[in-house]
């Protein structure tokens, strides 16, 4: 028995660990480091139609245990995605969640419909949650009827299962989460950053650029937990849950919260081995504390142990 | 190879007002080929000061499998650097990026080293290997005041060093850029490193020449994952072409990126 | 000249520094250590009707650069802070914010007129952000109309200046402010916590006996920050600013990003003299700067120093 | 008064399995009057182990200056203070609270002290100021393990100690509650501190004696003004009355507060 092997829409994972979309690039750099086989999927950077350069640097800021990023979603365009970068991850044998963005609903449509096709890509993220971009982005990720249109529309796309990027800057999570099942995702991930801002005292000007840009890290943990207790009780689709983890009792407590699978992020940039050590590690900490398989932690913080004997999600 | 290391302080001073001198070991050093090159130090374990902090590489010493960087303590990071004492860790991940291209200068030839406050240290390494290599080299060192210049005399010892501050209080008054001017000095290739503004009058001088400047931006990843530290690229017409300066530079050759 | 006197509707300060409401009690612990009157104002913790026990411990968890906490709105009462804690309190030449809470629009309505007739009080801090309780509290902070509403009711009521303290937890808090001001407050005091969990991983529990809890520390700051210098730019009535403040410096930042002054809540528990070494620590802060007074660093982020000379708040 | 100081460690040692005794110096100690009482601790300087940690006073040397911790590494930050070594600081709250009544037992009574695991350490202080008085000291100290034992030699010093573990594997095997009755332990005054299970025995017990129980809570401020320690008060029927652990308490008379 694999104690960490976790199926999930489109998605047959070999562990629950993978890092998160803006997070490893498109898998070359980290490759340097580790093996990238060793990953559950790996969550590319979003892709949009066209190429997109982002927003003038200084891109990301410090903050107390945590960081904030206004990259803007640069990336090479689809077609340098579909020709390059996803042929090249292609020598692994590593599920790809292509995290998909655009401004306007055709644009979502068109990139899900394309990169649903290269074989490697086994699941869509949709990213209607980026905080650092004008049009698009966020706004698709705060009223729920839009953002079940464009599921809905993205999903008869794709030749894969969509998951949708929750935003964590919204009033409701669980009722965008409900508007998004209903839809028809196949699951949900979350949480993208928090909008946040640093003022550099030398200059009395916002650091970033752009002015706000997405609070990732340790900082944001609580948070990400709170909404993924919320919304996974709400939904009968699986979470892929994010936001601040660093270590294998991170992933854990991201499983009792409702997590089915988790995302490292910033994690990523203070230390590049962190994946392959929370995946070295999960064991250990299953043993410690008496699960025989991983997914026995899942949604532990709201299931009633007394009555349900709960196996895998 | 890049390689993650934690690295042992063997010594750690003050060289100047709040600059700073420090030396690692480690088997990291083993990687450490090309002067301009930087690191990445994580400098609490912790969520203190928590990302990485960029820091060029300004001495390398294989026998001793040590290596050493000058910084200046200016924000939370580098404080608790210099707090930092002999024998204690640091979490070392390099060497990273392209440095500067030796191979350009040949010997006989005369290069040009400019630096600019904490843009001065990655040159020192870069000298000793053009003197090595039999390269004429000269030096112009640009400070803000005479408190803050450092390592003057170890630029003296590898070639003929020029020094100015802003007020004036050592060396000439003014800018590199001056010096190079007033002194008339004439090189073959031109290495540079400093704050953007004075990149930027280099690069207005010097374009046809054979220079290379070392750039400086917020950094993420380090290692070309995250796109925090990109640069557009000079006359791209489709304005979305880019260097990431962690890994295609921090050194790029004059002209090549937009300033 | 005072370099750090601020004029607020209501509350003329001799320093724009003051504890958050919860974070100080009734003032009598902190009384231990320095002399209250050094202090701008005090922030009273919330007061309702009814007496309150609050929520069941545990009630507060750490988190990364932060705590969560649920205290539940454990007062003593609007009576007992009439006649014992206000009084007490009364002995210091310092302005007194009370913090107004309820689960109905009549419990706000009562306390805010019984409270704001005590000689001390010379402000009143609507809270409807708690995210601690069932009933009332974050409700009333989440639906523009329902606050403006509730501004207007409480504003009849009081004879003191009426601030509202806004929740963080909505996705669009520029339109909050707005109906707020709209609906006659005086000024804004935000951020309140944004509601976050921990999980026990030894139990697989939620922390907290409530659950979820309120985020509070520098690790919200740059979401403060953020909602500051939307909210300020939006709005023409003053900004308390709050959330993650621990230093001068910080206090620069909050005004740099558009408070006219700010509170100091969590980190009181870590330092118990820390609103006295920001107070003290100010004048250096504004010489380094180059500041002759704190108001000139008022919305300095987003002000244009080139066209207009901006004095005072 | 409750003071704030950043105090040196004069000595750390692990003293059972994750068992540290930790001794700290300066002039905080001069406040120290009641055993039972606490301090809190701020570990790091900077927002790792973000909020302090109460930990009981064990031992107080006024002469020296220097009090005494008994703590168990458990979480973060009682594993960064276990890393700490002698001449680092450590920023301290105290003391806290209040302590157990020394005047409840008088010369020629006999007092019984019990302790589980980590609430322990504070009874050593209050059984040297009980042997001062005169009073007569019986102590049941209750373990997990063999290994996690400590203080049994000092505490044998002061008088009878009965050890108990959960496995058997030293002393009898059991729970305090089983060895005063086995023991038929009889006693004018009982003080008490450990896990709240234990005190509901106790409590269950001994409601009507001149019984004095120590309560844990998870805390904020640690000096009343947060709310976050709260407990009920026995018949109290409104529902609203409450005493806080940190400034009422820690120690409550049998029978006065909800446990
Ligand atoms: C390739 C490269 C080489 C460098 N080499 C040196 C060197 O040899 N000596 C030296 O003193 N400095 C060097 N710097 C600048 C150095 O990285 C910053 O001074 C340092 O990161 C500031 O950190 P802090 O903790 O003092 O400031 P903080 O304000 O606490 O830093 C907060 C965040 O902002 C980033 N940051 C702040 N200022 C800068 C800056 N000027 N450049 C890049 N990131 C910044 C930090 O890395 C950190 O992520 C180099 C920068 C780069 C990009
Ligand atoms: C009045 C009092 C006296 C105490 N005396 C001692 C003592 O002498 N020796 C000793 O080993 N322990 C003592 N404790 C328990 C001690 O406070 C906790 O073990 C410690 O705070 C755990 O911190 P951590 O960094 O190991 O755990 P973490 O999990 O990192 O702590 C996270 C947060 O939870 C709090 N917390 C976690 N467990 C507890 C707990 N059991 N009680 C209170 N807060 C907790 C921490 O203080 C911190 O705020 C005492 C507790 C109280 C209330
Ligand atoms: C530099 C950076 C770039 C990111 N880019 C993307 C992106 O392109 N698409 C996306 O959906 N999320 C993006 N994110 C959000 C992360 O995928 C993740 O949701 C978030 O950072 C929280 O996780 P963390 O705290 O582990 O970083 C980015 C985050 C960072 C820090
Ligand atoms: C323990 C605790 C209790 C609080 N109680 C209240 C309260 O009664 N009323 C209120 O409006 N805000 C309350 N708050 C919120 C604070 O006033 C403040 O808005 C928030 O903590 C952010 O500031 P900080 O990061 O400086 O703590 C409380 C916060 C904490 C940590
Ligand atoms: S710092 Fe991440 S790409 Fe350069
Ligand atoms: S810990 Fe704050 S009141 Fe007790």
């Amino acid at each position: 028995m694999n104690r960490l092997h976790v199926e999930l829409p489109g998605l047959s994972l070999k562990n629950p660990i993978m890092p998160a979309s803006g997070c490893f690039g498109f898998g070359k750099e980290y490759a340097q480091f580790y093996d990238l086989n060793k990953l559950g999927a790996i969550m590319i950077k979003a892709t949009t139609v066209e190429p997109r350069f982002g927003n003038p640097t200084p891109r990301v800021a410090e903050t107390s245990s945590g960081m904030l990023n206004a990259i803007g979603l640069q990336n090479p365009g689809l077609q340098k995605v579909m020709t390059e970068e996803l042929p090249w991850l292609d020598q692994y044998d590593v599920p790809i969640i292509a995290n998909v963005a655009g401004s306007q609903i055709e644009d979502y449509v068109e990139v899900a419909r394309e990169i649903s096709k290269a074989p490697n890509v086994h699941a869509i993220e949709l990213n209607i949650s980026c905080p650092n971009v004008k049009t698009g982005g966020i706004a698709f990720g705060t009223v729920p009827e839009i953002a079940a249109e464009l599921t809905k529309l993205v999903k008869q796309a794709s030749s894969v299962p969509v998951y949708v990027k929750l935003s964590p800057n919204v009033t409701n999570i669980v009722e965008m989460a409900k508007a998004i099942e209903r839809a028809g995702a196949d699951g949900l991930t979350m949480i993208n950053t928090l909008i946040g801002m640093r003022i550099d005292l030398k200059t009395g000007n916002p650091i970033l650029s752009n002015k706000t840009g997405g609070l990732s890290g340790p900082a944001i943990k609580p948070i990400a937990i709170r909404m993924i207790y919320e919304v996974s009780q709400a939904v009968s689709i699986p979470v892929i849950g994010m936001g601040g983890v660093q270590s294998a009792e991170d992933v854990l407590e991201f499983f009792y919260a409702g997590a089915s699978a988790v995302a490292v992020g910033t994690a990523n940039f203070i230390d590049p081995f962190v994946c392959q050590t929370i995946i070295e590690e999960l064991p250990r900490i299953l043993d410690k504390h008496g699960f025989d398989h991983i997914s026995e932690c899942q949604g532990r913080s709201w299931k009633n142990y007394a009555t349900t004997t709960y196996r895998g999600s | 190879m890049i390689k993650k290391e934690m690295m042992r302080i063997v010594s750690q001073e003050g060289i100047a007002d709040d600059i700073f001198e420090i030396t690692l070991e480690g088997s990291l050093v083993k990687e450490m080929h090309q002067p301009g090159q930087f690191v990445h130090l994580k400098i609490t374990e912790g969520p203190e000061a928590f990302l990485r902090r960029p820091i060029s590489i300004a001495k390398i010493n294989k026998e001793m499998n040590q290596f050493t960087m000058i910084y200046r303590k200016d924000g939370l990071g580098t404080r608790l650097l210099s707090e930092k004492i002999v024998d204690q860790k640091v979490d070392v991940l390099g060497p990273l990026g392209n440095g500067f291209p030796v191979e350009e200068a040949q010997s006989g030839e005369t290069a040009l080293l400019v630096g600019g406050g904490i843009g001065v240290p990655p040159l020192y390494e870069l000298s000793k290997r053009l003197v090595k290599k039999g390269v004429h080299v000269i030096h112009v060192l640009g400070f803000q005041t005479n408190s803050a210049v450092f390592y003057e005399e170890k630029f003296r010892e590898l070639g003929s060093t020029y020094v100015a501050t802003v007020d004036g209080s050592r060396g000439s008054k003014g800018f590199v850029t001056d010096v190079i001017k007033t002194e008339g000095l004439v090189f073959d290739t031109l290495y540079a490193c400093g704050p953007t503004p004075m990149l930027k009058a280099l690069e207005e001088n010097y374009r046809g020449y054979n220079a290379y400047l070392s750039l400086e931006e917020r950094m993420g990843c380090g290692i070309g994952a995250c796109f925090a530290c990109v640069c557009h690229v000079q006359n791209d017409s489709l304005g979305h072409a880019y260097k990431k300066v962690c890994s295609d530079g921090p050194v790029f050759k004059v002209g090549e990126v937009v300033l």
